[in-house]
Formats: C-alpha cells, structure tokens, sequence
C-alpha cells in the first residue's frame, strides 16, 4: 500500500516511453501495447489498492505516502502567528479518492483501448502522440485525485488542463481546434488564478496546506453562518477555480468547443474525469464548505442555473457531440447544485455514474461518427440503427441512464441530488425537476435524430463485393480495413471490437453502478454515500466527532421521515422523463412538422438558444477585445511615450552636444589653433638655419666653440 | 570569515574565460573551424570548473564560501576580494552553463568576424562571473562596467535591423545608471570610513553597517536607478525590447539569462541588506512598479508581431514577478524571488534559443511569416512547447516553483498584491500560447517554411541541460533552495525584524530553516 | 724657449686642429673634409702623447690607440657613406648634398 | 737642444704637410701629403717616448687609413670636377676667420698658462717607467681598460659591416 504513487506514475511512465521513444521507434501496435500496458498496470493496482482500502474499519480508511520533500520548509507569517511553508510530494488514499481512483483508471483504460480502434487513421508519430498525452492525462488526473495537499492537487489541476489543451489541439492543423485548445487553457487558467489565491489564503489561515489538517482546523471554527469570513472568502476562491475546471457559469464556454478534439479525448477529459475534477475538489474540502453556507448558496445557485441553462441550450444543438458536451455542463451544474445544498455524497455519486453513462454516450457519438465517415452533424443521419446495433443498444442505456429512468445508474444518483435539493431549498428543486425534463428530452432527440427515422446521410458506393447496406453490423473486420482513410467510403457499419468492447462494458457499469447507491426508500443501504462519508468530516477529535454525530443523527431522522417524499419525489422525477422522452418522440419521429412549426412561433428564444445565449460574443466583445486593445494601446504608451521620454531626453542630448560642439570649435579650439598657428609662423622664418650645408652645422658649432673658449677667457 | 579557500576556485572560474579570449587573439582569422573549437572548449572548460561551486557549497556552512583575498589597491582600501554565498553560487553556475550553451548555439548562425565575436562573448563572460563573485564593490563595479562594452559590441555589430540604435540605447541607459550607482556605492564607502575610520569597499563590512535614514534614502534612490535599470523596472525597460531583437540569438540568450540578473543580484547585495530602512520604505514604490510591470509586460507582449520583441516583453513581465516577490520582504516571496531569477533564465534563455533557430533559418522574426512548424520541425515543437510551459508556470517544470513561493511570499504581506499579480501569470498564458499557437500550429500556410530542416545534434544538445533543469527544478527543487537558505537568512536579518532569527523560536527557524 | 715643455706640443696640436677646422670650412670635396678630420684627430693624438710623456702614465697612450681605432671605424663608415652617395649623385661636393634640410 | 731642434723641425714638416692636404686641388696629391704628415707626427711620437703609438700611427693610419682613402678617391671616378658648384650660403670667410680666433685664444690660454704655471710643469721625474712602452701599453689595456678594448673591438665590427652594408652595389 505504500506504492500507490505508483499508481499516477505508470501512466506518466507509459508517457514518457511513449513520447520520448514511441514518437520516432514505435509501431502502432508497440505504442498501443505500452499506453494500454501501463493504464491496465495503474488499473490493477488502483484496485487492489481499494480493496485494501475496503479491508481496513471504516473509521481508519486513510492512507498517507509521503514520497519526497518538495519544497522544503521556510518560516512565513500567518494569520495564527509564525508558521512554515513546506510543500511534500504526499499522496492519500481515502474513500473519495479510493472511488476516483477507480472511475479515472478504469475508465481510462476502457477508453485507451477504444482509441487503439478508433485513432488507426493516424500515422504512427501522431498515434504515439496521442496514446503519450493520454498517459500524461491519466498521470495528471491520478496526481490530481491522490494529491494529499491542495499543491499536489494543484499540480494535477493544471496537468489535466494542459493535456486538454494538447487534446483538444491534437489536429494542430485545424485553426478551430487550436483556438478550442487555448480558450480551454486560458479559461481554467481564470479559474486557476482563483484557485490559487484561495490556496495561499488557506496557508495564511490555517499554516498548512495538507487536506487532512485544514479539514482539523476548519472543523474547530465556527460556521460562518452571518458575516462573510476568511472560509467563505477562501471556498469563494476555490470555487472560482472548480467553475473554470468544471465548465459552471461563467466560465462555461470552453467545454462545448472543446468538442474539437479526438473523441475518446471529449469521453474521458470532457466527460467522465477531468472536468469533475471541480466536484471533486468540493467535495474534498467539504468541511470548509460547510462552514461557509453563503457561499454553498453561491455554490447552489450557479450549479442550478447551469445546469439549466446549458440544458436549454442543449435542446437545440444539431452537432452529436455538442449536445452531449451541454449536457455534460448541465450534468456538473447538478453535481454543484448538490454539493450547494451539502449533498457531497450525492455529487459524489453522481460524478461517478455520471462518468459512466456520459464516457458510455461519448464513445457511442465516436463510434457513430465513425461510420458516418466523420460527420457530426445529426441532421444528416437517422435511421443508424439497423446498421450498427452494438451501438444503437448501448447508447440507449446511456441515455436511459442520464434520463434517469430506473433502474439504470442515473436515477439513483440524480434522485437523490433532487431530494436532497428539495429538502434544502424548493426553487432550486423545481429548476433541477425543469432540466431533468429538458435532459430526457434533447437525449432522447439525439437518439431519434441519429438511430431512428429515415437515413439522411449522403449515399455511398455501393460495392461489388459487400455492401454496407445489406449486411450491416458483419464483417467488421474488412469494415476496420476500409475505415483506415484508404479507398471509398462504403456507408455506416458497426464498428470493430476494440470500439465496441468498452461499449458494452460501460452500458455494463452504467446499468449498475447506480446499485451501489440504492437509497434508504427504496430498501437499499446508500453504500457509497456511507462509505464516502469519512471523506467529508474532520472525523478526528471528540468535539469534532460530536459534531459530526449530530449531524449524521439530524441526516438520519430526516431520511426516515421523509421516505414518503422521497418515494412521490422518484415517481414525480420518473414522470417528468418520460414526458421529456415522449415529446421528443413526438416532436422527431411521429410529428417533425410540429417541430418546425414552434421555431417559427419562437423565433427569439430559438435564436437566443441557437447562439448559446451569446456568451460567446458577449465575452469575445468585452474581456478578449479589451485585453487585446489594452495590449495594443499600452504598446503604442509604450513606443510613443516611455521610449519617446528615452528618445527626447537623446534628442536633448544631441542638441546640448551641438550646442557645446559649436563652442568647442569657435572658442576652445580657436585659442589652440592661435597657439599653433603663432609656433608655425615664428618657426617659419627660424627653419632657415636649418640650410642642409654640412658646413654651415660645422661653422655654427666652431661658433659655439669659441664663444665657450671666450667666455673662458674672461673668466679666468 | 574562516571559509578561505585553500585552492582559488573562484579566480579559477574567472579566468578561465579570459584566458580563452587571450589564446583566441593569436589564433589566424582565417581558421574559423579553430576559433570556434578553442571557444567551445574553453566555454566547456569554463562550465566543468564552475561545477565544484554546487558540490563543494556547503549549504549548512558559513555563508561566505570559497573567499579570495588579496590587496589590489591598498591606498583607497580595495580588495582583489572575491567569495560566493549560495545564491551568487547558483548565479555563477547559471552564468558558465548559459555561456557555453550561447557559445555552441552559434557556431553556424556567426559567419563575420568570427574570431571577434567570440572573444567578446568569452570576455563578457569574464565580467558577468565577476560581478556575482566580487565581495569588493570597487571590484563589482569594474566588472558590471566590463560587461557593458563586450555586449555593446555583440549588439552592434552583430545584430540585426537596427542595431546601432539598440546598441547605443543599452549603452547610454545602463551607464547612466551605472555611474549613479557609484554615486551610491561611494557614498556609502565614504559614511562607512566615517563611521568606522577604515577605507574599505568590502560588502560583507558594509553588511553590517547601520546608516543614518536620510542618507539610505538618498543611497537607496541612487543604487535603485542602477539597478533597475538592468532589471529592468517598469519606467526604465525600454531598452530590453531593442536590445534583444536586434542583438544575436546568443546575445539575446546571456542578455535575458545573466545580464538581467544583474540588477536583481545587485539589489540582493547591495540595497537590501545595507539599507534596511530605507527598503521598507521604498516597498510601496517598488512594489506598484512591479506590479505595473507585470501586467504591463504582458499586456504589450500580447499586440507584439514580432516573436522576440514578444519574449523580449514576457520578460520585463516576468522580472517584474522577481522584483514583487524580492520586496516581499518575507523569507518565502526572496526565496522565490531568487529561485525564480534561475528560473527565469533557463526558460527565457531557451525562449530566446528557440527564436534564433528559426531566425537562423529563415532571417525573419515575424509572427506572421511562420505557422505550422510542428509540423516540418516536431522536436523543435516540442521543446518549444515545453519551454513555454516553463515560462507560464505550470506545475512540474521550474517557472511553477518560483511562481507559487513569490505569489505566497506577497500574499500574507498583501492580498491584493498577489491578486493582481496573479491575474498576470494568466495573462502570461495568452500571449505564450497565442503565440504557440500562431507559429506552431496551424497548416503551412507559407511555402517557404515547408522546407525547414528539422533540429540538429547540436541545437539539441543546447537544449537538454535546459530541459534537465527545468524539470529538475520542477519536481525536485529542494538542493536549489537550500543553497539559498543562507542567503535568505542573512537578507531577512538585516531587512525584516520580524524575521531575524532572534524573533523566531527555534522551533521554525532552528528546525525547520535547517531542516529537510 | 729651448726648453720643450708640454706647452710647445700644445701649440702644434692646437696649430694642427686649426688646420683641420678651416680645412673642413673651406674645403668642398668630402673626401679632403674626411681628410681633415682625420688631421684633427691627429692632433688631439699628438696633445694626449704629450700629456702622456708629461705625467709619466701610459694611459695617455691608450687613450690615443682608442681614437685611432674609433678614427679607422669613422673612416670606414662615412667613406662608405660617399661611395653610396656618389653611386646615386654622382658628385662628391658638399655642397650639392643638402637635401636633409627644411 | 737637439730635442728642440728636432721638435721644431717636426713640427714645421707636420704643420707644412698639414695646410698642402687641405690646399692642394688634386685629391690624390692631397692623401699623400696626408700620409706624409702621418708619418711625421709618428716621429714625433718616438720623440715622446710614446713608441708604440708611434707604430700603431705608422701601421694603421697611414698604412690602413690611407690607403681606404686612395681606394675611394680611385673609385669616385669624377667627370667634372669636384668643386665647381659653390653654394652661396656657406660663408667660407667667416669660418676661417672663427678659426682663427680660436687659435689664438687657445695659444692665449696655452701662453698664459705656461707663463703661470699653477701645478709643476714636469712630474718629479723619479718615478721612472719599469719596463717597455709595449708591455705597459698592452699591461693597461688588457687589465683597466679590457672593456673599452673589447668595445673598441665591437665597434671596429659594426664599423666594418657597416662599410661592407654601405659600399656594394645594390643597396
């Protein structure tokens, strides 16, 4: 137990082969074998690491590795006096991340191999391009979710982004993807800037960084039920990050265009994992949250109208992948709605049933798309369903699944946010029981639009040997063949097992991973929200303890009053999805007039949805343009004013020096070339001594001669 | 004081490359091949003799190591002085790794006056390792002024566009500031010959000096001038943009690596410790620079469309996160602040290798002329892409590192400091990545880049010390900043009350100082 | 006046110096300046053999034998000087060698 | 009374040969005269008792000397003769008259000195000279005066390359 750094590491083991050998060396197959290898290595243990965890009494389901110092201690104040800034490379294993462990891994593995099919059109640098920052991915996300402090966490949090931005930019040459890349990037870098803040804040209150002991000392403050304290401001600033990283308004707008990239990539980064990844760190500084119950509020109410609102716009979409990327936005705005009104548990829950059924939805999308030859469009298919039955089949559970109709996962888990949320606050129910309706019917709109009705796509050459059309769904291994980018296209097929295998396996997993989760009304245990308990309490101390025992006792006596509610709340719930998947049959297949006929009647709303309510724009108009203005205006401040202080005081300078350059020729240099001209003058009539007769030299120095000898003679 | 050195070490690493300047003078001009093996050995050389300075350190020693001492002109008190603490040691080693590094990265980008250019690039060498190891300030001060004439050459003869104007920019600016400096440096030479009776230029002397406030005042105002200057500050950075787009790639690189450095370094020696008072006061001033330069920087680095003058701009963004973390005033935000200043080096230093491999290859520094290089050059991509990481700070690679100890240094000062300031690192994300993204991805739109080779053997091998360090520093940076430690201690202790090491018990400071 | 004392072989040396000197004025052929020359050298010779004989000491004598040694150099030398000059000129009268002048 | 004749005679023969080298307007006869007036003050040598300068003058002026001197007047081969340009400037009058002065001054100064004499005119003869002329000639110059004697070599080396470097052809 004390490897499961191992666990991140393999993947980023598989990477780094991958990235610094494969790119060159590797064939498909070899760089297929070492990505899935080392994700099915991480897999394996992750586990038999929460099997061991499982094996240990509930109380005790912690364990802690701490693998290296990162930054060594340094003294810094904080709010409680002199404290020390010291970061270790720590990893915990614990109930929260025991569960994420496992959803990261598994469904990372399902999708590894999923890609080894549906990435084949790849030349095989690009292959091992990708299987490398998918490892990386799953690397960062398991650094992510076993980081024993918010810095290890950090670490993961702005790995997971980087791999998205790789990603979704994985066809680098296509402008769209590129820009999706960035925006992504830049936009969890907001968040980021949020969440950082709210890490230093944390340090300067609490002195450490480690989950576990901010958990302690949060627990021992008092609810900051009234006045807007340093724990509200701090879950604030988390939040700000979770929005970023979670696609929650307003920072929502990257998700859907992160669509750009491969598909495995939108089911396992878009979907199922990394943008959780803001539940997840919620829900792991649960108590903190507890303590600041106006921003819970905040929390709440954004989760809801998120929900709603990409809901709404989901509604709409015609791209297969879009409506799935609004409903991922929508899905994460419940999963925050729930952790607002202190449903930890249940967002928990959902977070994992939700990566389920929404990688399971993805993956069908990519299969889909595949054998439509790359067309995203669903106005141009219809009628799948007699061509690819694997997939027709399993995307039906996905969709039974996220409608939540039972007893497939998605019910338990979104009834029980819907619950919890009822008995919290009434409008956010009715908003969450509106999007529920809305959900079950754009799902249901994507099925009939793609699957039944007529075939709406282009026609296809009908091959001498074996057509599409008359057999579909067999022989899918020459259909692999035809589907590598060589020869024709010959019409929608199933796809081969690689694809189909993980298909069924996560239509498996979104039929009863709802189980583990089966609430008190219903006769179930709520095995995972008492398993995952732990997670969200101090769970130390006695005062604490106590605490949390009234809390559980209150929980307690509400669930065993209100069962009766519960049960009206299911049916009602169950009502409202069927009514959403019986006017999408109406609206898609009895009656497609009828259809047209309200976008004629709303044109507005149509439009509003159509354009995503203008977000878009709105922010491309505001924060990108004025950046960009302010950018270049400040370049001009610069150029024209600051260098132009530089070039004036020069330009001075040059004047003053001309100005002294004249002085120095007229007067300073005038009285030298006086002296000079005056010795040149008088040397000009002295130069006639010098005759060249050897004998005048002789005559002036016999000259000399005498007058010494005189002069001797005069003396003595 | 008792670290002498029984084996001049420093004098060593000083020399070196003097004397490879000296040999290169009597090498034929016409044997270009020579000239440039003798600067690559001897770059080399300088590197491996440089290394003893990280294992020989003696973290937990004392913090003047490998002292030199002997009289150079005893009638005014100055020393031929020379000693390393660790942060001046990581300088040192930062200096000899990027000269050889800048060195071999031009071995085919310089065709002209071959031998000239590499005997200046060995002498500025020479003067920029003397600056860090001086503890004479009339020795510091020669050497800063030794750097200055190498480099005016490297830019004026050897660059490119404009660069006479650059040349002459960099020049006039930083002797400016230079000369105001010694202002300060004399003065503070003549108070201490008041106070104490000897004339001496020794810095560890003037360390323990303790000013009258309104004369730190006049001092600190005349030491800032010089310093911000090469840092370069706010109001005082529009030399860096020319300088570095016009001077050669390898100028470019030891400019924005050491050169820099220089600034900081001298604020680390000079004004911390010897004005204390008049630090705190200037703090507000200061620290709202940095600040505007910050986000300054980075927002005119985001309408540049030519990629050096971009990464030019990144870097009075990112010297201006050195200088917030510095005036901190608090043990994490200097340490970050120095660590960063390494940092800073190794990710802009490759930055500007980067640009100088395309410029190279295409005599062009337009943004616009490039697009879809990772294409034709997927290394040159990927090192790229991971320098650029490096540059926004993203965890796992050494930017992160300094990034999050500065942000947490300045935050329990000032939470709103960090909050802008932070808001620049995202900033600092756009423009990188915009400008990834303009160069790098896309199709090859211009038929003139289809045929770009690929990196060669040795514009790799330029890199790789880079690349190990960057991640070094990333995941493991704790033999960097316990080299450091001492250095911070002995600042803080003269700067920051409540830090020095008689107001902490020894709990944190004893323990935990000394821990790990 | 029978007497001969140093002061007669004074006389001589100076009447002979004379000589030269006005020979080496009046005269226009270098070779009969060089010539003159040789005649003031001579007397200087004649004055140290003089004041040799007059203190009793040989070094008088010596002194004689370096300036006839340093006379046969001088001789060497500047006769080689007229051979040049006259390879190039073509004359040997002073007065036509005057081109080190202003 | 015989040294005084013999001095006075000397004395006219060297002073006679002396002013015909500096008159005379053939060069050659010049150099003989010159030669003639060598070996007169040669004689006058051995009358000072002064033998081997006697010798040396005989042997190396006008031996040597001389005849270097008849060498060169033979290869200056003139076709004008020598004299005939005469500058204006060179004021021949007033250096014989210089000269002149000067002689007689010297002669005043000689006169007067030996009319007043202020030290013994002849050395207390009672230090009589041991030995030959040559064995004390040659004793001084090879023990205080070896440097100068081998510096005189040196320099009669450097005169003589110094004459071969000047006098070929091709310079």
């Amino acid at each position: 137990m004390k490897v499961i750094w191992l666990i991140p590491l393999l993947p980023g083991i598989g990477a780094a082969v991958t990235g610094l050998v494969g790119i060159r060396f590797f064939s498909k197959a070899q760089t297929a074998l070492v990505a899935c290898g080392s994700m099915t290595l991480a897999a394996f243990l992750s586990i038999y690491a929460f099997i061991q965890l499982l094996a240990l009494p509930s109380e005790a389901r912690v364990y802690d590795v701490v693998v290296a110092s990162w930054i060594p201690a340094m003294p810094l104040e904080t709010a409680g006096g002199m404290g020390a800034f010291a970061v270790d490379w720590a990893f915990r294993l614990d109930p929260l991340s025991g569960m994420m462990i496992l959803v990261v891994s598994g469904i990372g593995l399902l999708i590894h191999v999923y890609s080894t099919s549906y990435m084949h059109g790849e030349s095989a640098a690009g292959y091992a391009r990708f299987f490398c920052y998918l490892n990386l991915f799953c690397f960062f996300m398991l650094t992510l979710v076993l980081g024993a402090n918010l810095l290890v966490m950090f670490v993961g949090w702005e790995g997971v982004g980087l791999c998205s931005y790789l990603l979704i930019g994985f066809w680098y040459h296509k402008q769209s993807a590129t820009d999706a890349g960035k925006k992504a990037f830049l936009v969890n870098r907001i968040g980021d800037w949020g969440f950082v803040l709210g890490i230093f804040l944390v340090f300067f209150t609490f002195g450490t960084i480690d989950f576990h002991e901010v958990m302690v000392s949060a627990a021992a403050m008092p609810i900051e039920a009234t006045e807007f304290g340093v724990i509200s401001l701090i879950c604030l600033l988390l939040f700000v990050g979770a929005t970023g990283k979670s696609a929650q308004i307003p920072l929502h707008i990257w998700l859907p265009d992160a669509m750009e990239g491969p598909t495995p990539v939108s089911a396992l980064i878009h979907a199922a994992t990394m943008v959780t990844a803001g539940v997840y760190m919620v829900c792991r500084n649960a108590v903190l949250f507890t303590h600041a119950p106006m921003v819970m509020t905040i929390v709440a109410i954004i989760g809801a109208l998120t929900a709603l609102m990409a809901a709404s716009i989901g509604l709409l979409q015609t791209d297969i992948k879009r409506v799935l990327a609004y409903s991922t936005v929508s899905q994460l705005g419940y999963m925050f709605m729930a952790t607002g009104v202190g449903a930890f548990g249940a967002a928990a829950f959902h977070l994992m049933t939700h990566a389920f059924f929404k990688a399971l939805l993805f993956l069908g999308s990519g299969s889909v798309i595949h054998a439509m030859d790359d067309e995203q469009d669903m106005r141009r298919m219809g009628g799948l369903k007699m061509y690819m039955p694997v997939t027709f089949v399993t995307m039906l559970v996905g969709t039974l699944a996220i409608a939540g109709i039972p007893p497939f996962a998605g019910f338990f888990s979104k009834d029980e946010i819907l619950f919890q949320t009822f008995l919290h606050n009434r409008a956010l129910w009715v908003v969450a029981v509106v999007t529920a309706g809305m959900t079950a019917f754009y799902m249901f709109r994507l099925m009939a639009m793609t699957f039944y009705g007529e075939y709406r796509g282009p026609a296809w050459e009908d091959a001498a040997d074996h057509g599409g059309a008359e057999r579909p769904g067999i022989d899918t291994e020459n259909e692999v063949d035809r589907s590598r980018g060589h020869g024709a296209w010959h019409g929608p097929h199933e796809s081969p097992p690689p694809v189909t295998g993980p298909l069924m396996v996560l239509a498996v997993g979104a039929i009863v991973a709802g189980f583990v989760g089966i609430p008190a009304a219903l006769g179930g245990g709520n095995a995972i929200e008492h398993f995952l308990e732990p997670s969200f309490t101090a769970g130390v101390g006695p005062a604490v303890g106590e605490a949390s025992e009234v809390v559980a006792i209150e929980s307690a006596a509400i669930h065993s009053n209100s069962h009766a509610t519960e049960l009206g709340l299911m049916v009602l719930s169950i009502l409202v999805a069927l009514g959403g998947v019986a006017l999408a049959h109406r609206l898609y297949l009895k009656r497609p007039e009828l259809a047209e006929a309200w976008r004629a009647r709303w044109t507005g709303v149509h439009r509003l949805l159509l354009n995503k309510y203008y977000v878009d724009e709105l922010y491309h108009g505001t924060v990108v343009r004025g950046t960009m203005s302010g950018g270049r205006g400040l370049w001009r401040f610069d150029g024209r004013v600051v260098d132009g202080a530089v070039n004036g005081s020069s330009w001075l300078t040059i004047v003053a020096s001309w100005c002294s350059g004249l002085f120095d020729r007229y007067v300073v240099d005038g009285a030298v070339n006086l002296v000079g001209w005056s010795a040149s003058e008088s040397s000009f009539s002295l130069r006639r001594i010098q005759t060249g007769l050897i004998q005048n030299y002789a005559l002036i120095m016999l000259f000399g001669v005498f007058v010494f000898v005189s002069m001797y003679l005069l003396i003595s | 004081m008792s670290n002498t050195a029984e084996f001049p070490l420093l004098s060593l690493i000083l020399f070196t490359p003097l004397v490879g300047a000296i040999v290169l003078l009597f090498v034929r001009r016409q044997s270009t091949d020579m000239i440039r093996w003798i600067a690559n050995v001897v770059a080399g050389i300088g590197f491996f003799v440089s290394l003893p300075l990280w294992f020989w350190y003696e973290p937990r020693g004392t913090q003047w190591q490998f002292i030199e001492r002997l009289p150079w002109i005893p009638s005014i008190g100055a020393d031929y002085f020379l000693g390393v603490d660790g942060f001046s040691a990581l300088l040192v080693l930062l200096t000899t790794m990027m000269g050889s590094i800048a060195i071999l990265s031009s071995w085919t980008a310089i065709t002209e006056r071959v031998k000239e250019y590499y005997v200046f690039l060995l002498l500025l060498q020479t003067g920029m390792i003397g600056a860090f190891v001086a503890l004479d300030s009339l020795l510091f001060f020669l050497f800063w002024e030794v750097m200055l004439v190498p480099m005016y050459f490297l830019i004026g003869i050897w660059g490119s566009d404009r660069r006479l104007y650059s040349a002459i920019k960099f020049f006039l600016f930083t002797l400016v500031g230079s000369v105001v400096m010694l202002l300060g440096i004399l003065a503070i030479y003549f108070e201490h010959q008041a106070v104490t009776g000897v004339y001496s230029f020794d810095i560890t002397r003037f360390h323990e000096l303790s000013l009258p406030v309104d004369l730190q005042w006049w001092v600190f105002l005349a030491l800032f001038l010089g310093f911000a200057v090469k840092v370069p500050m706010f109001p005082f950075h529009t030399w860096l943009p020319d300088a570095h787009t016009d001077a050669p790639t390898a100028g470019s690189v030891i400019l924005a690596a050491v050169l820099l450095k220089m600034g900081t370094y001298g604020f680390i020696r000079f004004s911390l410790p010897i004005l204390p008072e008049a630090t705190v006061e200037f703090v507000p001033m200061i620290i709202s620079l940095s600040i505007i330069g910050i986000i300054y920087g980075a927002l005119v680095a985001l309408a540049q469309r030519d990629w050096k003058r971009l990464v030019a701009y990144s870097s009075v963004s990112h010297m201006g996160l050195v200088m917030l973390g510095m005036f901190a005033l608090t043990p994490v935000g200097i340490t970050g602040s120095l660590i960063q200043q390494f940092n800073h080096g190794i990710s802009t230093g490759a930055l500007f290798l980067i640009v100088g491999i395309v410029y190279e290859r295409r005599h062009t520094r337009e943004i616009s002329e490039y697009g879809g290089l990772s294409k034709v050059m997927p290394v040159y991509a990927v090192i790229f892409l991971i320098m650029t990481l490096s540059s926004i700070g993203l965890p796992t690679l050494n930017g992160f590192i300094g990034e999050i100890l500065i942000l947490q240094g300045v935050f329990v000062v000032n939470k709103m400091w960090a909050a802008v300031a932070a808001s620049g690192i995202v900033l600092g994300a756009a423009y990188m990545l915009w400008l990834y993204q303009r160069t790098m991805f896309g199709n090859v739109d211009n038929p003139k880049n289809e045929s770009l080779p690929d990196l060669n053997m040795r514009e790799v091998a330029t890199f790789v010390p880079l690349l190990v360090l960057a991640v070094w520093i990333g995941l493991y940076p704790a033999p960097f900043l316990r080299r450091l430690e001492s250095s911070v201690t002995h600042v803080m202790s003269r700067v920051n009350s409540v830090y020095a090491p008689r107001n902490v018990e020894v709990g944190v400071s004893g323990l935990l100082m000394r821990g790990q | 006046m029978l007497e001969i004392t140093p002061s007669h072989y004074m006389v001589l040396s100076a009447a002979l110096f004379m000589i030269g000197v006005i020979g080496v004025m009046v005269r226009r052929n270098i070779i009969i300046i060089f010539m003159s020359i040789e005649l003031m050298l001579n007397a200087v010779n004649v004055n140290l053999a003089a004041f040799s004989q007059q203190w009793q000491h040989v070094t008088g004598q010596v002194f004689a034998i370096f300036v006839i040694a340093v006379a046969a150099a001088e001789a060497a030398v500047g006769l080689g000087i007229i051979l040049a000059f006259y390879r190039n000129k073509e004359t040997v009268n002073i007065d036509e060698m005057n081109v080190m002048r202003w | 009374m015989g040294e005084a004749i013999v001095f006075y005679g000397l004395s006219a023969f060297i002073l006679g040969f002396a002013v015909l080298v500096i008159s005379t307007r053939n060069t050659v006869h010049s150099v003989l005269f010159l030669v003639a007036s060598f070996l007169f003050v040669a004689m006058l040598y051995v009358l000072l008792g002064a033998e081997f300068l006697a010798v040396i003058q005989v042997l190396v002026y006008a031996g040597g000397i001389v005849v270097l001197y008849l060498f060169v007047v033979m290869l200056v081969n003139l076709k004008r003769a020598p004299e005939t340009h005469q500058d204006p400037r060179r004021q021949t009058r007033l250096g014989v008259a210089v000269a002149g002065a000067v002689l007689a001054e010297f002669l005043a100064i000689i006169v007067y000195s030996s009319t007043n004499p202020s030290a013994p005119a002849v050395l207390a003869a009672g230090e009589v000279i041991e030995g030959g002329n040559v064995e004390q000639v040659g004793w001084l110059l090879y023990t205080n005066y070896l440097i100068p004697f081998e510096l005189a070599s040196i320099l009669l080396l450097v005169a003589m390359v110094g004459a071969i470097v000047l006098a070929q052809r091709e310079l």
